[in-house]
């Protein structure tokens, strides 16, 4: 018994009939039938009810933020959601519709990613952006690719305050053209080395990528390194909701911008999915090299506004090989969160939330510091995230803390293991603290306390 | 319609974010932005308003019928829906200490454990967000194994004609060359041209199976046999496997690493192009090339070992796209074992009902059992100067959505239906109906299908002044 | 559409129940069923894309613009929703203990307190069901009252001809004779006509303010004062309430039971036509009359009190529609009060908008300053044959609803038009452009009117062949 | 600021001076100004998320069922909900839609009422049923009243089994039309005593109502009140998920059936809302005295089917003070709720819902019974709820329940307090157990120990 398919008994009797085989055995006769399964070994079929239960108690052994409170950021972050956002994209209308080749009855998802393409061009201050990549890693990573690929150069710098999971991505793509990536130092303000990117960058760098506030939370000076780096392709990778009140880095001379969308009303979903930014300048050229499906304006037989996806010329199914990435299924739903998140939110809204974050974080450092337990790290101006010294126990902080229904901050340490270059420039100690406007001044009191109570 | 940004006006609101309830702080001036970003200015009920009505201008499994090939759109059950969005799934952070997501980290090695079984792999990882990103990362751990044992001449991946677009891509991502081989008459591929092709360059083959004309390759065992003794490895894009699963395993015919596409087989929604999510398995010995993180059991507790030396690496943040998991467990669980067979078989039975009965009316070159879909072709049509877009657009009047077109590059006019297992023979005949009246209409009244579709919220679109003349987002006048 | 019986086929399933995991126990065969309902045979799919298309036949708050006089078809904000499909609000069941319902009693408890500022009354009930249902409690209460008094020759209640359907009907299920009186002719309470008809049979009067026609009774103190000196009380139809809220309370004009709609005035969904919710108030002295159980608060404790022996008893299980209070006063909460005051200010101020622009188009019969809602006439386009429910049906060929049609009865051929205070100008403007263009078409295409709709799911529909051989449910051939 | 109001500054000006009036104030004219408001003493206005938080806390203070074990009926259940319900449900083109007046772009709505009804017809083995009423308590007093206008007699008999809510309802409902309610007796067994009925029913009396299965949970015997009642009409309270297993009240030949709908698939909600059922024998006379909305189907101009709402000369904005009832808002939401729940379980999930219920209530009991604490009150046979006596403290056995998160046993003597005849009935140490397919063999055994343990 099954309740996802149709078939009665008598149908495929008469179905079997039609085609002309005795039975539905039969039709899986070209298989080696030597080598046809007895049992996988799966458990019997469950019932709805049963499988609920089972997938609850599974959830309820997770801390989650209806529960706990998080001060923890580094690349996933909660945020309000407005609820408006939830009833649209739990519309099926939606979210089982496929990927709009179909364009006559797609006009819906169509319209929005157009819309949400415009979005994101006016957040980045760039001219073109795609209609969305996985994530923000793998985004990154296929800017880089794409970078070489346009300067027909093999070296890409990248800021060594970049998210780390971001650089091993980046270093996991780069195997296939065998490119060469380069770390850049960053100085005591946090943010990246002018000085240091000025000597690496060479005739075979094809670009430079920098964080945007960076993974300690800080704010690069996009201006100085644009200055920096005139003769290669400077790719950003932003916090797209910090966009409301930090500059474009369209507005810096950017020539790719790149990012992770969850800030823009997505859940944090252990990590994913969300959906990755992909933005360029407004160059015919260059967007020749870019990944990922774009939506474009025309018209149909009528003259009547419609919308399809365009400049396919570029994409694995026409040009495989030799296409300017692989990527086939992108990550849609996402965009539908970002557009209907940023529709309600607006232009006010956007600013208010930034400087909330802003506030909060400043706030709490304050705080944080006045306990006598905690120095700031880096000098230079942050955003909702940044690096603090403690002279307490992390491991008995952190427990303290959660026994308080409290997550976070993120500890730097954990990045040791990985073959980041965090290793060598962070010491042990360092927590990365992290505040949203869904941080009340009541959760920052809770936090406090715990804090002077160790 | 109208655009979100052309009901927009100056001064509205659609949402009233948290007060600042602590001192505030303004940001240094260097970095302040200085012209807000023109986002629309609408009202929470404009948003909900503009939104709902875009979305019913869309076809959806939700709506009706959606005969794609190659992209299974079967149905996508509403429990796996409500158990993803648990706030213990859909709001946990990837970093909270691990003691906090032992129910997420178990999932995750069930999961795993799940699809192991069901493809005959000894290991997978559940990272890859998309199908071609698992094909990114399979390629790229066959890349890593034969530099590992410093075999650094296999630069090339053996690719049928017949192949999906991602299948080269991928593996010229990866920096291979592509070598791609002609199908036999029958669609399958040429184990002489394979023969041909194979030798101490070979990497690997990547092979769909049943393939993209929903042909099981029978000679499935010789051509991996071949591509081994080459020194290759075999990698399976898993896109096609509701045709077979719970019949026979990848594992057990040939293959060393494989892709699923969770967002097909496993029925989590294609969300109108993704997420999707490819988790990829491999045989025993290429184990320890996964990327990191990988899932851990130690005694009852979970955890995230990222200790492999020779790993990849990662192919993105975090671990994969965690709530398409969760959802693609749920279906796992309810329909166990012998439901998953049970969809495979259905799904194959459906396939040919349709064969069989499109074949009188429509050509199928490769008219014998198929597997869970086929490819038909109308050339008989030509003659009208029908192509197989005219058909499909008419079909759009039907209020059906057509089957893919054009895909597989190898037959002429072809159009590719794939009904799955969620389909009742009911709606097979009205399908069958459907392409009856219109190759009937094709031949009293061409006209009216090369014109069409008539009844859709737009007409048929121009494509060509898209591309030339790009409009890639909106900008007010 | 075909009906989801005409797609069900014997053996098909759309949920598998949970099994039985404990002895068995056969019904006794007395009491056995013993030919099962024919319900619907289908798997879950159908059950979801039949009716999420047959919901996008609909049109509704959340697809355009409703402005329906008399029924405040506001937006319907998503928090709402939200937070009362919280597990903590719609799985708890009315009789577990109440210290286990202590958010559930508090929560009703504001409610009331935010509902008896609002209306300036001095006790409230949650209880009814619907606007009706309220009206039903208040003249309930207020039969009581007199009995209580052993006055029980009150047996009137006086109803303007103007008042919605469900006054007279309140009135005459609570036993009273319904004394209808005629409206001056701006539209008012005739107060000299008023004056005839009180005396010591009148219970009391049932009054909406501002009126059915959109028209705040100006001579509201007098006609109170005459109620109340011969005896009478004075019941407030709070279906207009938005007109009026923060401006003026209908506990400070005289009158003593009020009912509200909290699914127009307080945001919270119509569903098709229901549920709804009629909180009635009253002041104190009548406030032992109310139904039982009443939320009262000790110290920090709420509890349910069923102690009152005035009571009228209980006009429905339980204690209300009690999610819908949830939305309502999470909307209270979020307008606050200047918003609450705005959205009256807005609402009257859109309504005004229209009216001037449609009596340049339309007779607008009492076309001076309106509240929340206006009455206008289609009668100059009479000469064509032409009435209002054509030019409504019409407007449904522009995409949008149209206006109440045919009520109130003292209008005629009228369309009543109120458009709350969540709709743009834009909209109204769209919509008086709609008017306008329909009013040419009169002029010009008369026929075109007659038989429009034109482009609906489907076109007038024949309602005396409805009633005159009624067909109420589907049965097999 | 205010997300739901979308007058800008400026669009407030040009709508003023359209309207010819100089500010907003000067359109309330008409009040009376020295009655206007000055401050109704509101809260300030609240952002999204500070509503969201302060009603989470309140919600938080109650125990609900994702938290508990519900061993509780006595008119509202827990039973599992299949999720596509809540998908459809919540869709906003049905729940923001209004009453389908406007049929050309309601036949949505009203092609569902129109399955609905046929639904509720073959569950209840009734002709007609109507489009929905409140809940089940004012269905069944409409019912007493329309029995009453039907027959024109004014006396109404009522199973003292029948639960006292309802009883209570009636009672207010008749003191309008000023009809006698009696009550009749039931008998050991828990079923209303045959003898007591034939008494009591007199040329005055227009009907007999009874539930089934009634307030005690036990099955009444419909075909002996039939035929003890043949001149009156049986008026028939049901719980419709019991429909799937005990035979049609149709089939006994009942005249109107009523009956509560919230076990079709609506959540408990505290009690509301739910929706009315209300069920009548084919008969056109008997229609013409029914209250509530009707669908009928009919064609439109091109002959094409649709749905009208139809009869409405029965109803209040036609007929007025004449009305059958003064119902205009129903609970058509709730209709939505009960058609996509029977359309997913179907006739044999129905039945197996139905004996799940009866299996586990048997076996609750039997075990209970061995546990020496609890006795069996009633003879007669019951569906998924039974009473019974205990020798325990009820108050500790309820307190140590809810500390193992145990909602339920209901407490009949909680009932001792209204006006109810059951007072006089039930000893202050009756309980009404309630399972059903929502409560699992663990549940079962979870409960038994804290009993056990007592
Ligand atoms: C045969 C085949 N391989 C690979 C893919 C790529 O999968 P995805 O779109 O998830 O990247 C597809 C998807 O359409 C496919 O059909
Ligand atoms: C003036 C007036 N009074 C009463 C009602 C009845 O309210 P309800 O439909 O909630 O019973 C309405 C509803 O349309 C109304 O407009």
């Amino acid at each position: 018994m099954n309740s996802y398919i149709p078939h009665t008994e008598d149908e495929v009797e008469e179905m079997l009939k039609a085609i002309g085989v005795k039975s539905v055995n039969e039709l899986f006769s070209p298989l080696p039938q030597d080598r046809r399964v007895k049992t996988m070994g799966l458990d019997d079929p469950k019932d709805e009810y049963s499988v609920f239960l089972k997938l609850k108690e599974l959830a309820s052994k997770n801390a989650d933020a209806q529960r706990y409170t998080y001060f923890m950021g580094g690349g996933i972050y909660n945020h309000v959601i407005p609820s408006a956002v939830h009833q649209i994209v739990s519309r099926g209308d939606f979210y089982t519709a496929y990927t709009p080749y179909q364009a006559e009855v797609s006009q819906g998802s169509l319209q929005m990613m157009f819309e949400f393409q415009t979005m994101m061009c006016e957040l980045t201050g760039m001219g073109i952006s795609n209609a969305s990549m996985y994530d923000g890693a793998s985004a990154t990573a296929e800017a880089a690719l794409m970078a070489a690929r346009f300067t027909k150069k093999d070296k890409i710098l990248v800021a060594d305050s970049l998210h780390p999971e971001y650089l091993q991505t980046i270093n996991t793509y780069v195997s296939g053209p065998q490119l060469k990536v380069e770390g850049v130092k960053y100085d005591e303000s946090g943010t990246l080395s002018i000085e240091d990117l000025k000597a690496k960058i060479d005739e075979e760098t094809a670009g430079v990528i920098v964080q945007y506030p960076n993974f300690f939370g800080v704010i690069e000076d996009l201006k100085a390194i644009r200055e920096a780096s005139k003769d290669v392709l400077m790719i950003v990778v932003v916090n797209p909701i910090s966009l409301g009140v930090l500059e474009a880095p369209g507005n810096f001379g950017a020539d790719i911008v790149t990012g992770d969308g969850q800030p823009l009303g997505i859940p944090m979903n252990f990590g994913g999915p969300s959906f990755g930014i992909f933005a360029i300048r407004d160059d015919k050229k260059l967007v020749r090299t870019m990944p990922g499906r774009i939506i474009g304006e025309t018209v149909d037989v009528d003259g009547k506004r419609g919308y399809v996806m365009t400049l396919q010329a570029r994409e694995q199914h026409i040009r495989r090989a030799k296409a300017t990435s692989n990527i086939c299924s992108n990550h849609a739903l996402g965009t539908l969160y970002a557009a209907t998140y940023l529709s309600l939110v607006g232009p006010e809204g956007l600013r208010e939330i930034g400087e909330n974050n802003i506030s909060k974080s400043h706030y709490l450092l304050e705080r944080l510091e006045k306990t006598g337990h905690f120095k700031r790290k880096f000098s230079g101006e942050f955003f909702n995230e940044f690096v603090v010294e403690t002279d307490l126990n992390i491991f008995k902080l952190k427990r303290k803390l959660l026994k308080n229904n409290i997550i976070g901050p993120l500890d730097l340490g954990m990045f040791g293991g990985t073959k980041s270059r965090l290793k060598k420039l962070l010491s042990k100690n360092d927590l990365l603290f992290c505040t949203t406007e869904a941080n009340t001044a009541e959760d920052i009191e809770r936090l406090l306390s715990v804090v002077e109570a160790m | 319609m109208e655009l979100i940004f052309e009901i927009s006006k100056k001064g509205r609101r659609g949402f009233i974010p948290p007060k600042i309830d602590v001192k505030p702080y303004k940001i240094n001036s260097k970095f302040a932005r200085k012209n807000a970003p023109k986002l629309p200015e609408v009202t929470e009920g404009d948003v909900v308003r503009h939104y709902t009505n875009l979305s019913r201008l869309n076809y959806a499994v939700d709506t009706g019928f959606y005969p794609l090939g190659s992209c299974t759109m079967k149905y996508n059950p509403k429990l796996n829906e409500r158990v993803a969005s648990f706030p213990g799934f859909s709001e946990i952070h990837p970093y909270q200490d691990q003691k906090t997501i032992q129910g997420a980290l178990e999932l995750m090695y069930e999961l795993e454990e799940a699809l192991k079984k069901i493809t005959g792999m000894d290991a997978m990882t559940l990272q890859p967000a998309a199908g071609a990103h698992g094909e990114y990362t399979g390629i790229a751990i066959i890349r890593q194994y034969h530099r590992s044992r410093r075999d650094f001449k296999r630069d090339e991946i053996i690719v049928p004609d017949s192949a999906h677009g991602t299948n080269p891509a991928s593996s010229a991502m990866n920096g291979f060359k592509v070598i791609e081989i002609k199908s036999d008459d029958r669609g399958m591929v040429d184990v002489n041209e394979l023969k041909k092709v194979v030798g101490p360059h070979t990497a690997g083959m990547m092979l769909t199976n049943p393939n993209t004309l929903g042909i099981f390759e029978e000679n499935i065992l010789e051509i991996a046999k071949t591509v081994h003794d080459a020194g290759g490895l075999m990698y399976y894009d898993g896109a096609n496997l509701n045709a077979i699963m719970g019949q026979v395993r990848p594992g057990d015919i040939g293959f060393d690493v494989v892709h699923l596409n969770l967002h097909k087989t496993f029925s989590t929604p294609h969300g109108m192009g993704g997420p999707g999510s490819g988790p990829v398995g491999v045989k025993e010995f290429l184990k320890d090339f996964l990327p990191v993180p990988r899932i851990v059991k130690k005694k009852d507790k979970y955890a995230l070992d990222y200790s492999s030396k020779k790993t990849i690496g990662r192919v993105r943040s975090f671990y994969g796209n965690f709530t398409v998991l969760v959802k693609a467990y749920a279906y796992i669980l309810t329909m166990g074992e012998e439901g998953i067979k049970r969809a495979s078989e259905m799904a194959v039975l459906n396939a040919n009902y349709l064969r069989v009965a499109i074949s009188k009316l429509l050509e199928v070159p490769h008219n014998s059992i198929c597997m869970h879909e086929f490819v038909a072709s109308t050339m008989p049509l030509q003659d009208k100067g029908i192509k197989a877009l005219d058909v499909v657009k008419r079909m759009l009047d039907y209020g059906i959505h057509p089957p893919t077109v054009y895909f597989p590059l190898i037959v002429h006019e072809d159009i590719m239906v794939e009904p799955t297992e969620t389909e009742s023979k009911d709606t097979l005949d009205r399908f069958i109906e459907i392409v009856k009246e219109i190759v009937e209409e094709a031949k009293k009244d061409p006209e009216n299908l090369k014109t069409a579709p008539h009844t859709t919220p737009v007409r048929r679109l121009d494509d060509t002044r898209a591309a030339r003349y790009p409009v890639l987002r909106w900008k007010s006048e």
